[in-house]
């Protein structure tokens, strides 16, 4: 059996030095990927714990609204990303009664969706949003309510961000579970954020989480984005991440 | 135009060609979610019993995308080879089937064939076969392609080691790696995808695999599967590039979401090409330079599926026209990421079983190299049984390559695929080698130097970074 | 006892081995209607770890099937050969599992290993087995048996023909033979299912079946599957036969709900022994006579699955144990007809799959000429691509043999097999051959003649009818 | 290709002579098998016609039971066997009552069950049990009602006999649907029907159908069985199937 030697703990959760049994991977290995995959097939069908949510935002003196999709419950959610991606009709008129009262129009909305893990916008939603509110504090522009929305996909942003008349919208959005990663949190920032965006229009910072992405990190990249959004007037493939925070070469 | 047919005295009619060939399409929840479905086994039954009768040449007359408005259709209609499809030229789609299982089909007529045919009859035919026939057929077929390495020769199987990481940590990488050379892997592709879309991250990545390429003299290519643009802006930066990577799909709207149009892959490769890399001896450098992933349901996620007369295309159909596009700039590999996207496309292990067979056979038979990344998502209804069915289907059948990554479990795209395991096991089984001269370097001393060395910094050492 | 294992700080007990072995198995809905099923994957995956560290000793010291009441306890207690099980005496299940699919476990430690296990050990280890390892160990063993065909031979593949009819119609049954043999089928056996129970039926079909053997020079062996008493009175009756057929099953009660007792299947035995018939050049006539058929289910089915404390027992536990029985009688061949009763057992095909392999597996590592019957009922949620996915694995397994059935139609058993085609595909892709008597047949110059005839009724002619 | 000759039709709707295409059927045979497949699975989903039946029997002149199992619905009775071995308790209570007027205890009750196809007992039941009858004929002992019942299986038939305290059962029930015989009937007949009776202890008749048994073999066979049960006090694997109606060669 070939295994790598672990003198010192490598900056890695990935499945390596698993072993060998033959050609296959020893029982150990095998029975715990089978337990991981139990959970995180749980993950997918936990519930975003919307009123501590609003209870935190709250307490750090934002508005916030929450908000459901057109999915209703997870099972509709995980066959009909097209009904993720637009609100209940109940939800829209709540939100474009809101808009109404916001004069003038937002510069950025941010939107919590619970996505595919509730569990990675439970954990990691208010720290980040903490962290990016800090470095673009004082906010140079109005900032919309922060909006909670369940059972959303990444294009309910548009709707929402429409609704309100947003310049710019931050989704974080839990993405989907990983057989070591039930928690991961992305975020999706979109320029005018308008029903009927493509995914090349818009940037994406990806797996924010203990193991990866750090609140810092992220928050960092969202308030650059941010920043060359409105120089460029505009989001997506035309604009590419930041070089710094760099890459880490060990940790 | 309207297909009829009657089945025991009751005629049955299908509006177009679209819908014609949704409503023969096997069960899949892409296509119940985008409303073009069969009602039932009857319906679609009856529907591929129509398709049967259909002659081939109606896919010369009828698009199921319009050739104006969509340019992935005028590609297919334009370099269509109308010298390469006259065998069967006659033939129904129901005859292209029983030709291509007949002995007739011999592997060399099968490769003359593939510019002749159509993704749209690929799609169309394989919509009547069973899964063996699926095997069967692709297992006839070996299309070969080379950079550093030979890939797709008959009774070899290659592998691309994933190395991912949630923070492109090059030392977590090269754990990674270092763990997938030690079982094998690597043969096809050593492809890392980076968690940040920044041209420099892609420069550092190709750097870094650049060098242990070269200090142990591994016959492989490398790869980071960024954007194109900024793969494009990487090179410009001087990045050493060995293989351009880009999704690509079946329909011009679906590649405008993903940020990419034709004019730009040409771009793309024509920049890849000036960087002379790789080559068998320089033979053959600079003509296999792509690496292409599709996977059925991508179009329909962008709202991008919609064909003649404004209604959906079925996905498997609009998978096959993605490898139209492939096939045009001769990659090196192409990789159908089939249970990727998740369920509400390929609901459970045996949807996503027929998918990846229909997408191996599709490619093969179009020409292309094709690999598959056999995989499913942590929402949908499939675990690791049904990949290992997928798994010894495909070898059976002849797949140029399968994917490596640390048990299965990538943590960064939160899916699972094949380990490196996985591949092992496969080799065993069915006396599978790896790519000739990737199979020469493990039997060498740069490769037993490199069990000796334990430690995945020592891949650093010396390198750039 | 109580069994519990504790996972990330949280203790987990399973009440005894029977609780223990149910729990650990793969979904099926028969475990589900028998209520002993897991609550869910993390409840499988835990009994699965709890399972893992069992020493295999505990099973020669609890029964799941108690003793005193149960002959098939008894059978496989007082049978257990101590000094095979030496070797792995003193491994857990965990460790069986990586004994089995490492390098040390040769095909000749396996086969030695066999009469150590008992099914228990068997379907325990099965439970923590994937499918990719089920297939690749069970393609390790070969099990080898020999009447007039030697059956289970590496790289070989053989068939049943089953020429089955709803009226016993011997010209149909003819029909079906012919285009059975001119397709190759029927080197495992050619067995027919009557319709009638009924001595005389039996003794017909078998003097046709014997009378077609004789006259074309057929390396094969017939077989009239009627209950086996029935064949004992065809027997008193002089009837020519070969194979003697019963079903049977994992318990006491479910075999005396078939009708049978492990005395009458010995009394059978002594019987078709002293007939004297078959045997490779005679030198092993007489020692594999039985055919055996069994199936995960049939104990529940007739509410005869009921364990130790009066509990049930899971079905692919109770189909292990059947291979007890079966082994006893060293039989030509076994055959688990895997989707055979219904979805109430195997609900769709994922399920049906997993149990083939498991059944396949089993069998042969507890030293069974395994053959199966990958098969589903119309009332079940599986179709043709389910069973080319089971096919295509078994056949990288190694199984023994498979069933041939016109077109997979079978008219009389309302079910669908495989065709004789099928196994041409099974064949062809893996370079199988046929057992090597029946080999040589199809090159000579009486299977030449056989194509010639063509019509069925030439193989009745001057039988005895 | 070979291929059978077919100067006469065989005495069989095997699928033989299908032809082949390298290994492989024949896409015109491959897509009837697909079609047959479709509608054989339709036709466990059918429905007994209760109400044609109820009156076939009226007309005859026989007294008639339509019964339930406990299995309810069509979905529950493929998952759940147990459930289509007993009847409903509304079912139960109606045939007690029933039982209670009943004076000698019949000697043999006629069940019709839908089984696995109600197609079966739709087309075949009546003119089975006329066959039947007529044989019988004058009935030398005291008869039962004729009991339907939906969503049954073959041992709700040991609950039937046991409530009416009859000698005998002959249950008539739609075998599983075949691909290309979606209507066969089966009988099967108990001695003493009483809960728990195995299948050993019952004989069956099988194959009822247009190409398979005929009526009259069908009504010989079951009378024999009556005969031959009454003699030895006993069903099942003791009992063999009479020789004659022999075996057919050609036809
Ligand atoms: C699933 C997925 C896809 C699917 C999306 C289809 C779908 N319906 O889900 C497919 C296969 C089509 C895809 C394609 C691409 N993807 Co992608 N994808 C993912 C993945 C694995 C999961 C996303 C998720 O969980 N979303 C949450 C759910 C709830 O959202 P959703 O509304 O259901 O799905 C939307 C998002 O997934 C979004 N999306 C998916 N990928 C990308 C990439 C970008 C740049 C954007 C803006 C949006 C986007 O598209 C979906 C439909 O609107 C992530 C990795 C991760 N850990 O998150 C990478 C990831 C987001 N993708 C990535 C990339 C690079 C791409 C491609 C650009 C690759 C290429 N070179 O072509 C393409 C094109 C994307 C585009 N512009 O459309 C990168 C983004 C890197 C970055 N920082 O910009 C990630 C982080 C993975 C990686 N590191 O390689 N992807
Ligand atoms: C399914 C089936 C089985 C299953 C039954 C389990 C189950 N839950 O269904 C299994 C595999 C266990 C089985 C076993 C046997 N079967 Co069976 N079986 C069938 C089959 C294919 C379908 C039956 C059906 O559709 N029933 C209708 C549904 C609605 O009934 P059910 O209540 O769900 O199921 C009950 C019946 O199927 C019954 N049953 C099944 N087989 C037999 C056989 C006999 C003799 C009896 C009395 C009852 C019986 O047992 C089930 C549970 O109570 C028929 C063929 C046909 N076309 O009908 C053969 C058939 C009925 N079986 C037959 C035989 C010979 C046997 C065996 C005796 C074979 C053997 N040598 O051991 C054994 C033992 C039977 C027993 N005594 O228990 C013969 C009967 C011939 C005859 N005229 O007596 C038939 C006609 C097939 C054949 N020609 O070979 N069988």
């Amino acid at each position: 059996m070939n295994k790598l030697e672990r003198s010192q703990p490598l900056p890695t959760s990935a499945r390596i030095s698993l072993g060998q049994t033959g050609p296959s991977i020893p029982t150990r290995e095998q029975l715990s990927f089978q337990l991981d995959h139990a959970l995180a097939r749980d993950a997918v069908h936990a519930q975003l714990e919307v009123t501590t949510i609003l209870r935190g935002l709250e307490q750090r003196g934002l508005r916030a609204l929450a908000l459901e999709s057109a999915a209703g419950d997870r099972r509709t959610y995980l066959r009909r990303p097209d009904l993720g991606r637009m609100l209940h009709p109940d939800s829209a008129q709540i939100l474009q009664h809101h808009a109404c009262d916001l004069a003038p129009s937002p510069e950025v909305v941010f939107i919590l969706a619970d996505g595919l893990s509730a569990l990675a916008v439970d954990r990691h939603a208010l720290p980040l949003l903490d962290a990016t509110l800090s470095l673009l504090s004082p906010l140079p522009y109005p900032q919309g309510p922060v909006v909670i929305v369940t059972q959303g996909r990444v294009a309910i942003g548009d709707e929402i961000g429409q609704r309100l008349g947003a310049k710019l919208s931050v989704l974080l959005i839990g993405e989907r579970p990983g057989l070591s990663s039930p928690d991961s949190l992305g975020v999706y920032i979109t320029w005018e954020p308008r029903a009927g965006r493509t995914d090349a229009e818009r940037n994406c910072i990806s797996n924010i989480r203990a193991e990866g992405l750090s609140y810092s990190d992220a928050a960092a990249r969202i308030a650059y984005y941010l920043h060359e959004a409105q120089r460029l007037q505009a989001t997506g493939i035309a604009l590419k991440d930041p070089a710094h925070p760099l890459l880490s070469t060990g940790r | 135009m309207v297909y009829s047919h009657t089945v025991r005295g009751i005629t049955h009619s299908f509006a177009d060609l679209r819908t014609l060939l949704a409503k023969a399409s096997p069960q899949r929840s892409g296509d119940e979610l985008a409303g073009i479905a069969a009602s039932g086994s009857e319906e679609r039954a009856i529907a591929q019993m129509t398709l049967a009768e259909l002659p081939l040449r109606t896919f010369l007359n009828e698009a199921v995308v319009p050739y104006e408005s969509d340019d992935v259709t005028r590609l297919i209609v334009d370099t269509h080879d109308a010298e390469a499809f006259a065998p069967v030229s006659g033939l129904s789609v129901g005859e292209l089937r029983d030709w291509l299982l007949s002995d007739e089909a011999t592997p060399i007529r099968l490769a003359s064939l593939a510019p002749g045919l159509t993704p749209e009859m690929a799609a169309a035919v394989s919509k009547l076969m069973r899964a063996q026939d699926l095997i069967y057929v692709a297992r006839k077929i070996s299309v070969v392609t080379r950079f550093r390495t030979t890939v797709g020769l008959p009774g070899r199987l290659a592998t691309r080691l994933q190395p991912n990481h949630p923070t492109d940590d090059t030392l977590g990488i090269a754990a990674s790696i270092l763990d997938g050379l030690l079982l094998g892997s690597g043969d096809a592709v050593i492809g890392i995808n980076p968690v940040s879309d920044n041209p420099q991250t892609v420069t550092t990545l190709l750097r870094m695999l650049d060098h242990i390429r070269q200090r142990y003299a591994i016959p492989t290519q490398s790869c980071v599967l960024a954007h194109i643009t900024t793969q494009m802006q990487a090179m410009k930066a001087g990045a050493p590039l060995d293989l351009l990577f880009q999704s690509i799909a079946g329909t011009e709207a679906a590649n405008k979401s993903f940020g990419i149009t034709l004019d730009l892959l040409a771009e793309g490769h024509a920049m890849a090409r000036e960087l002379r890399r790789g080559g068998i001896e320089n033979e053959c450098g600079g003509e296999n330079l792509y690496y292409f992933e599709t996977g059925q349901g991508s179009a329909l996620s962008a709202n991008a599926h919609l064909g003649s007369g404004g209604g959906g295309v079925d996905q498997q159909t609009l998978e096959a026209r993605a490898y139209a596009v492939a096939r045009h700039f001769q990659p090196f590999l192409v990789n159908t990421v089939v249970g990727f996207i998740g369920p509400e496309y390929l609901y459970d292990g045996k949807q996503i079983q027929r998918a990846g067979l229909e997408d191996h056979f599709c490619g093969k038979l179009l020409g292309l190299p094709m690999g598959c990344d056999i995989c499913y998502t942590n929402h949908a209804e499939a675990d690791q049984d049904d990949m290992d069915a997928l798994l010894t289907m495909l070898g059976a059948a002849g797949v140029n390559y399968i994917m490596g990554v640390p048990g299965a479990d990538d943590i960064m795209l939160n899916y699972q695929s094949t380990s490196f395991h996985d591949a092992l096991y496969l080799r065993r089984l069915l006396g599978l080698r790896h790519a000739p001269e990737f199979e020469a370097w493990l039997a060498g001393d740069t490769y037993c130097e490199l069990k000796r060395i334990g430690q995945p910094s020592a891949l650093l050492l010396g390198g750039a970074l």
